[in-house]
């Protein structure tokens, strides 16, 4: 992939009652947004396990979004406090791995909120494509090629899985 | 990617919606069903016209029989609309429902983008995550928890008081609950209603005397909800029942300790008359009240504030006892299945406009005090007049105060332009005043609202199309010496005119009520921007909110006029007892769950959950969770720090690979 | 006695704790070497390499290998063993997750050699010589294994059957292991031999520890006198006891000493230190920002504090943009 | 208490008795004013309705000559002053373009702005940083018994509402009350003046200064207070005019801060009352005020 038609890819995590409802809405209302975020619903932002957000990164994202309603407005009382507690000591702990804080974003999005999904999306994804990509997978992999390759056979090679005979079909 | 898991074999079978234009217009659906064909565990993708129609459903259950799929994906619209619908039509053919995973190509992606080729590929990576994520579903089965048939509806205004009727009616016990000391809200203060003129009082108190006539109707007026907590079906409601210092039970309305109370006139501000007229300490609301019972105001009562007071009150009630100083602030505990909120609205602060002069110049009043004047039962008796006592030769009214305003409140009152109008007819018909009326934009839209409108330009009112600018007293012309003149640009006469009058009415609109925040976190409804309760959906789910088993009503949920709120508050009435009728709502099985033999009992769970849904077994030293009080929110799984709570429907696995998926297609 | 299966202890980038394991199984020990073979344990015995190369593939029945790879003679030992051994186990927490050792993964191989060779306090070294693969001294040339950019794990350079946790594993641990080694009774490839479950179960503070536990304040270990029979959460110190695998004995809060990790997570958690952060942060007790950063600064060094003992094998691996990251050059 | 003083064109010439009664008001109650060194026109309205980018490059140069003085917020009495100088900020901070023509012009100057200067209006600033307070206990002549009619004008609180409300500002009415003035319910107060129409089609522009005087009149004002040197001329300038086309609507016209030295007990010729075409009339029941040397 070369930096020129590189594209932001974001991993959204909406909490089902207030962002990704907003999300809906947002389509509802027919508003037009970029096309690079993916959204995982969950029920609730305090659903998000910090593991998520490494993973999304390790896997290829290069920002993380997350989604839930406003302080006070939780659908489960306070799931969204317990949101935030981790979001502050993540946020440093990814400062200190060199992973830099507009890459991962908390926000607090209502259900009626439409227009706000339009331009938090918006602004994460041109603030990403200023940060440039972020590549994990690309760079763990540049990592390992400091060892020395050994001539026995690889140890992780697996055998390619076997797949049915999809049936393609249009109805 | 593994193709096994623990649930042996799957064979996948993905269908992706064109819905009709909707979706296949921005995404190349059959490129996807090609891509989706490609991964493994597929056996069968396919892409078809409407995925929810019966043919559609059917499809999937042929194929489930015929390729003997275990596991079916659609991508189509958003999972809150179509999600129940597809997982119907999975049962239907065999397989466990919960085998279905739905991705959203319509409202996030189609509707939002507009440009093909991203569309498309952005709907292939969602596909190809739900994919990943259905290998790892489960066969889970939904539980079913109990409803209590009674019903609790908070406000008794005529939304409120229609839906405890119509519940009631059904023979389900109701519990209405308004702050004020009667019920009625604002429709008893109209005089008349509009389109037909009929007579507010005529029609709202026989319903008002029906609600106090009626066996299976506790009210509870003069009392606020403090606390909700449970959930759909088994609500615990504390009601906070405030001393009125009188004995419902008791007190047959005579009024005499009115009459004997040390304060020989009314000395303070009417509520019902909008400070229009004055009442005593000790007062009944208005003479159609319900209770028809006085109430004492505590911070005007001599006796309350001092105990010492002559007491004159209680030697006037005599035998009967009613009057009860002893009375204290209580707290009942009720409990319900449902909850039907009807809170109503605020009027807007008419002084938050300067320009227009409400509370500077004694003649410009609001529609609700105009409407309090020409009401025969009102502070004039019905006489239209003017602050000096005179009667106005001239009235202007100015709709749009405080609506469709970008400085104040954006949205439409929607009911003042037909209120206005009204309130011009009852103008012309009790004094021979010239009225006009400064509009934007007539909305009529109601059955029998436009005829109305056509009623009033023939009665000779008079309309000018501007917003007003300002109401000012200096004049600028003779004839202009001693009145009010209206500043507006007539946008159909295309200049600015300056219009002199005697009386200004101010079309006030509607606001959210100044305690709606709390009230609805309270009932843990969701909001608007502006503050209205929000409903579920727009269109399909009007009453409903995002909370089971708590209803919205009338202006509680955006202006609206009496029609629309009584038939919001039937509605409303309808979805509560078709809850309670069926008796037991199904729970989405998404609760989480702690794998005994994994749990260490570090205890670190058990102050998250605000349920308390989490259980310390002290002899096991294990948490466990109780299934029926988990409402399914995940918090205490993403911070089991051992990872043995685990949540059905967003299991760890199901995530991870979803976000494997959603990267996977570069 | 060639029917004594043949035993392999061999240490990487490690401090010789695991070593001092072995050797504190004291009498112990005495049974493990009438039923073994030690035919390679460089702290205590001199071994050549070649003699391990001449010897058949498989022949070791077992390798305990401790210690992280960081240099090419530990990488190149490690695939040497594996090729000889038919278990090739990952002792320690170092072998098993990168260790201590693997901290060094928030930093460049030259911000680490500067420091060492330039900056340090305690090094005078004015000619600035840093160490060389090769170098010729008196006419001989000498060289070292080069210093490799990143730690890693055992397993993310060869394949490992088993792992013994810990830093370093227990006594009870390691007698266990190799009794089920010799025995054959082993589980599924892959697992780590010691329970499943968190430390807190066999903790035993545990019972002292409240059900509605929250944090007002993070207080490290010299700032507080430690009730030695309190929750050590409880007394608002980190312990790590939750998130960690128990051993069967919580050796480090019997001690009077928090949990710091070394046992890594449960089979069930891919990254110890995120779920960790994700539990203790929830129970923070507040709902104010402001609070809530003012009781977080109670935790100065989120990485080395979660990730003590297992930043290699974390979800992130290593600190990203370092001067060696070539990433995003890469076409 | 010190802030940088910008007292435009108008404080120097036909708005003098305005600075010869605010400086030593200031000054009366421990405000340090330092006027900017060098500086130069605001622009005033007319040149933004020309060309905003250069518009914006003049009001501009008196900003980066203001942050270069120091940290002090800047005060400006000039209501077209302030209200200049505060679009000034908005342009260069809402649009790239004007940022970019006024960053090229300041720099070839070798001057730069950063956007960090406050602009603030003496009422505010009398408001919200000295306090009604301190102010009431300076008042040694109560102004008892003088009815004033608050009169804003527009540029204060329009478009920017900073420190008042854009319909009903009451900062003067507030400070006029603790002068001991009462004040007359005066709904003109943010109506137009005139503005330059008085000089360029005066049969609009003279109806509206009038209107403002009138109403003055009719309710009893004894005097009309402002904030803007161009509304004190209009008021104060074109009462033969008005007399000939309308009839008479006589009231005097006066700045704030002439009301406030004279009841800090200041003399009169010292706050330049002396300049009004239409002189206040003295204080009711005049006594011999206590002088105060400035």
């Amino acid at each position: 992939m070369s930096d020129s038609n590189w594209q932001p890819r974001i991993v959204a995590f909406f909490c089902n009652w207030c962002t990704y409802t907003a999300a809906d809405l947002a389509g509802v209302s027919r508003l037009k947004y970029a096309p690079n975020v993916r959204v995982i619903r969950l029920m609730c932002s305090g659903r998000v396990d910090p593991q998520f957000i490494l993973d999304a990164l390790a896997q290829g994202a290069d920002g993380v979004l997350i989604g839930g309603c406003h302080l006070g407005d939780c659908h489960y009382v306070e799931g969204n406090y317990k949101t935030i507690r981790r979001f502050e000591l993540l946020q440093r702990l990814l400062r200190d791995m060199g992973i830099e804080d507009q890459r991962v974003r908390l926000e607090w999005i209502s259900a009626s909120e439409g227009e706000r999904v339009k331009t938090v999306i918006n602004s994460m994804v041109e603030q990403v494509r200023a940060l440039g990509p972020l590549n994990l997978p690309k760079r763990q992999q540049g990592w390992d090629l400091e060892m020395t390759p050994h001539t026995e056979p690889a140890a992780k090679s697996q055998p390619a899985p076997q797949r049915a005979q999809a049936e393609v079909a249009h109805a | 990617m593994n193709t096994n898991n623990r649930n042996g074999d799957v064979r996948i079978g993905f269908y992706i919606c064109h819905c009709g234009h909707n979706i296949a217009g921005m995404v190349d659906c059959s490129a996807v069903a090609q891509y989706i064909s490609k991964l493994p565990g597929v056996t069968v993708s396919r892409d078809y016209k409407y995925m929810c129609s019966d043919p559609g459903q059917e499809l999937i259950q042929q194929d489930i029989r015929e390729h003997k799929l275990n596991r079916v994906v659609v991508a189509s619209c958003s999972p809150l609309l179509h999600e129940h619908t597809f997982r119907t039509a999975v049962a239907a053919g065999g397989l466990n429902p919960y085998f279905f995973q739905m991705v959203n190509i319509r409202e996030h992606d189609s509707w939002v983008h507009t440009d093909r080729a991203e569309a498309t590929t952005k709907a292939k990576s969602l596909a190809h995550a739900a994919v990943c994520r259905v290998r790892f579903h489960r066969a889970l089965e939904t539980t079913r928890v109990p409803i209590n048939p009674d019903v609790l509806v908070v406000g008794g205004g005529i939304a409120g008081i229609h839906a405890a009727l119509t519940v009631a009616n059904s023979g389900k016990k109701v519990f209405l609950v308004e702050r004020d000391p009667s019920i009625g809200g604002h429709m008893a203060q109209f005089d008349k209603t509009f389109p037909t003129l009929d007579c507010a009082a005529c029609i709202l108190t026989p319903k008002m005397s029906a609600v106090r006539a009626h066996d299976n109707i506790t009210l509870w007026t003069y009392s606020e909800i403090v606390k909700v907590s449970g959930y759909v079906g088994n609500y615990t409601v504390t009601v906070k029942r405030k001393p009125r210092y009188v004995n419902e039970e008791l007190c047959v309305g005579c009024l005499e300790c009115i009459n004997a109370c040390i304060f020989k006139e009314g000395k303070f501000a009417d509520e019902f008359n909008v400070g229009l007229s004055k009442r005593k300490p000790i007062y009944i609301p208005f003479a159609q009240a319900v209770p028809p019972v006085v109430v004492i105001d505590p911070e005007r009562c001599l006796q309350v504030r001092t105990g010492k007071c002559k007491k004159t009150c209680l030697e006037a009630c005599a035998d009967r006892k009613a009057i009860d100083f002893t009375q204290k602030e209580e707290l009942v505990e009720i409990k319900v299945g449902n909850i039907i909120v009807a809170t109503g609205f605020k009027l807007f602060d008419a002084k938050r406009i300067p320009e227009y002069g409400y509370g500077l110049y004694p003649n410009v009043v609001t529609a609700i005090e105009l409407e309090r004047l020409v009401n025969s039962s009102g502070p004039t008796a019905g006489e239209i007049v003017l602050r000096d006592g005179t009667h106005p030769k001239s009235v202007g009214m100015i709709l749009c105060v405080g609506s469709r305003d970008m400085k104040t409140n954006r949205w439409c009152s929607r009911t003042c332009c037909m209120h206005s109008m009204k309130l011009a007819q009852l103008v012309r018909e009790h004094t021979d005043a010239d009225v006009t009326v400064f509009y934007m934009d007539i909305r009529a839209p109601g059955k029998g609202y436009e005829e109305f409108y056509d009623k009033s330009l023939k009665e000779g009112i008079q309309f000018v199309r501007g917003r007003v600018a300002e109401v000012t007293d200096w004049a600028m012309a003779p004839e202009e010496e001693g009145k009010l003149v209206i500043r507006v640009e007539d946008t159909l006469a295309g200049f600015v005119r300056r219009i002199p009058v005697d009386m200004i009415v101010l079309a006030a609109g509607m606001e959210p009520q100044a305690d709606a925040q709390a009230v609805r976190r309270m009932f843990n409804m969701s909001c608007g921007t502006e503050g209205w309760f929000l409903e579920k959906h727009p269109k399909l789910a009007p009453v409903s909110t995002f909370t089971d088993g708590v209803f919205i009503a009338g202006c509680c949920q955006g202006p609206k006029d009496i029609p629309d709120s009584v038939a919001q508050a039937g509605a409303a009435a309808a979805e509560a007892m078709a809850l309670a009728d069926k008796g037991f709502i199904e729970q989405e099985p998404n609760t989480a769950y702690i794998v005994e033999a994994d749990c260490s009992g570090c205890k670190s769970c058990l102050p998250l959950c605000p349920y308390t849904a989490i259980l310390f077994d002290d002899a096991k030293q294990k948490a466990s969770i109780n299934q029926a009080l988990c409402k399914g929110c995940g918090t205490c799984v993403a911070a089991c720090p051992s990872g043995s709570i685990k949540q059905n429907l967003f299991e760890d696995e199901e995530i991870f690979s979803e976000i494997e998926g959603v990267l996977a297609y570069v | 006695m060639p029917d004594k299966p043949k035993i392999a202890i061999y240490w990487c980038a490690s401090c010789g704790g695991c070593e001092e394991a072995v050797v504190d199984l004291a009498e112990g020990i005495l049974n493990v070497v009438a039923a073994v073979d030690i035919i390679l344990w460089p702290v205590a015995m001199d071994f050549k390499k070649k003699s391990i190369e001449a010897m058949a593939d498989k022949s070791i029945a077992a390798t305990l290998l401790n210690g992280a790879i960081r240099t090419s003679e530990q990488e190149e030992m490690a695939h040497l063993l594996r090729r000889k051994s038919q278990y090739l186990i990952a002792y320690g927490a170092c072998a098993q997750l990168g260790g201590i050792p693997s901290l060094a993964n928030q930093f460049s191989r030259e911000q680490l050699l500067h420091y060492v060779y330039d900056q340090a306090p305690t090094v005078v070294n004015e000619g600035k010589t840093r160490p060389q693969t090769s170098t010729r001294n008196n006419g001989h040339n000498v060289t070292l294994p080069e210093f490799r950019n990143v730690v890693r794990a055992l397993d993310q350079v060869v394949e490992v059957d088993y792992y013994i946790p810990g830093c370093p594993p227990t006594p009870k641990l390691t007698i266990a292991a190799i009794g089920a080694l010799l025995e054959g009774k082993l589980p599924p490839k892959g697992a780590v031999l010691a329970p499943d479950i968190a430390l807190c179960e066999q903790c035993a503070r545990k019972a002292s520890k409240p059900a509605d536990l929250s944090f007002t304040q993070f207080k490290r270990p010299h700032q507080v006198l430690l009730d030695p029979n309190l929750c050590l959460l409880a007394q608002g110190v980190i312990c790590m006891g939750p998130a960690t695998r128990g051993g069967w004995e919580a050796v480090c809060p019997a001690g009077n000493m928090p949990c710091t990790g070394c046992f890594g997570p449960t089979s069930r958690v891919r990254d110890q230190g995120a779920k960790f952060l994700s539990s203790v942060c929830a129970n923070i007790a507040s709902k104010e920002e402001k609070e809530i950063h003012d009781v977080l600064a109670g935790i100065p060094d989120p990485v080395g504090t979660f990730y003590r003992y297992g930043l290699a094998k974390s979800i992130l691996r290593r600190k990203v943009s370092l001067s060696d990251d070539a990433a995003k050059e890469t076409p | 208490m010190k802030y940088s003083y910008f007292p435009g064109c108008s404080l120097k010439g036909l708005g003098r008795s305005y600075e010869e009664s605010l400086l030593p008001v200031m000054k009366h109650l421990g405000v340090e004013l330092v006027e900017l060194d060098d500086w130069n026109c605001c622009g005033a309205t007319a040149y933004m309705s020309v060309d905003e980018g250069k518009a914006a490059v003049l009001a501009a140069r008196n900003l980066a000559i203001a942050e270069k003085a120091g940290p002090e917020d800047l005060m400006t009495p000039c209501s077209a002053c302030y209200l200049v100088l505060n679009k000034t900020q908005h342009n260069i901070a809402d649009y790239p373009d004007i940022n970019e023509t006024v960053r090229r012009a300041l720099g070839s100057a070798k001057l730069a702005y950063n956007g960090t200067v406050k602009v603030r209006h003496p009422l505010d600033m009398l408001i919200n940083d000295v306090g009604l307070d301190v102010i009431k206990e300076k008042v040694v002549r109560p102004l008892k018994g003088l009815k004033v009619a608050p009169y804003y004008g527009c540029q204060v609180v329009r478009p920017y509402a900073t420190f008042d409300d854009a319909w009903n500002p009451t900062t003067m009415d507030r400070l006029l009350t603790t002068l001991g003035a009462e004040v007359v319910p005066y709904p003109l107060k943010t109506k137009c003046c005139g503005g330059s129409l008085t000089g360029t089609v005066p049969e609009a522009g003279l109806r509206l200064t009038y209107i403002l005087l009138k109403e003055a009149v009719r309710r009893g004002a004894d005097v009309i207070a402002t904030v803007c040197p161009l509304c004190q001329f209009n008021l104060d300038a074109y009462h033969d005019q008005i007399n000939r086309r309308w009839g008479p609507a006589r009231v005097a016209t006066v700045y704030f801060s002439q009301l406030m030295g004279l009841a800090f007990g200041l003399a009169p010729e010292q706050l330049g009352l002396n300049r009004n075409f239409i002189p206040m009339k003295p204080l009711p029941a005049q006594q011999p005020a206590q002088k105060t040397t400035v």
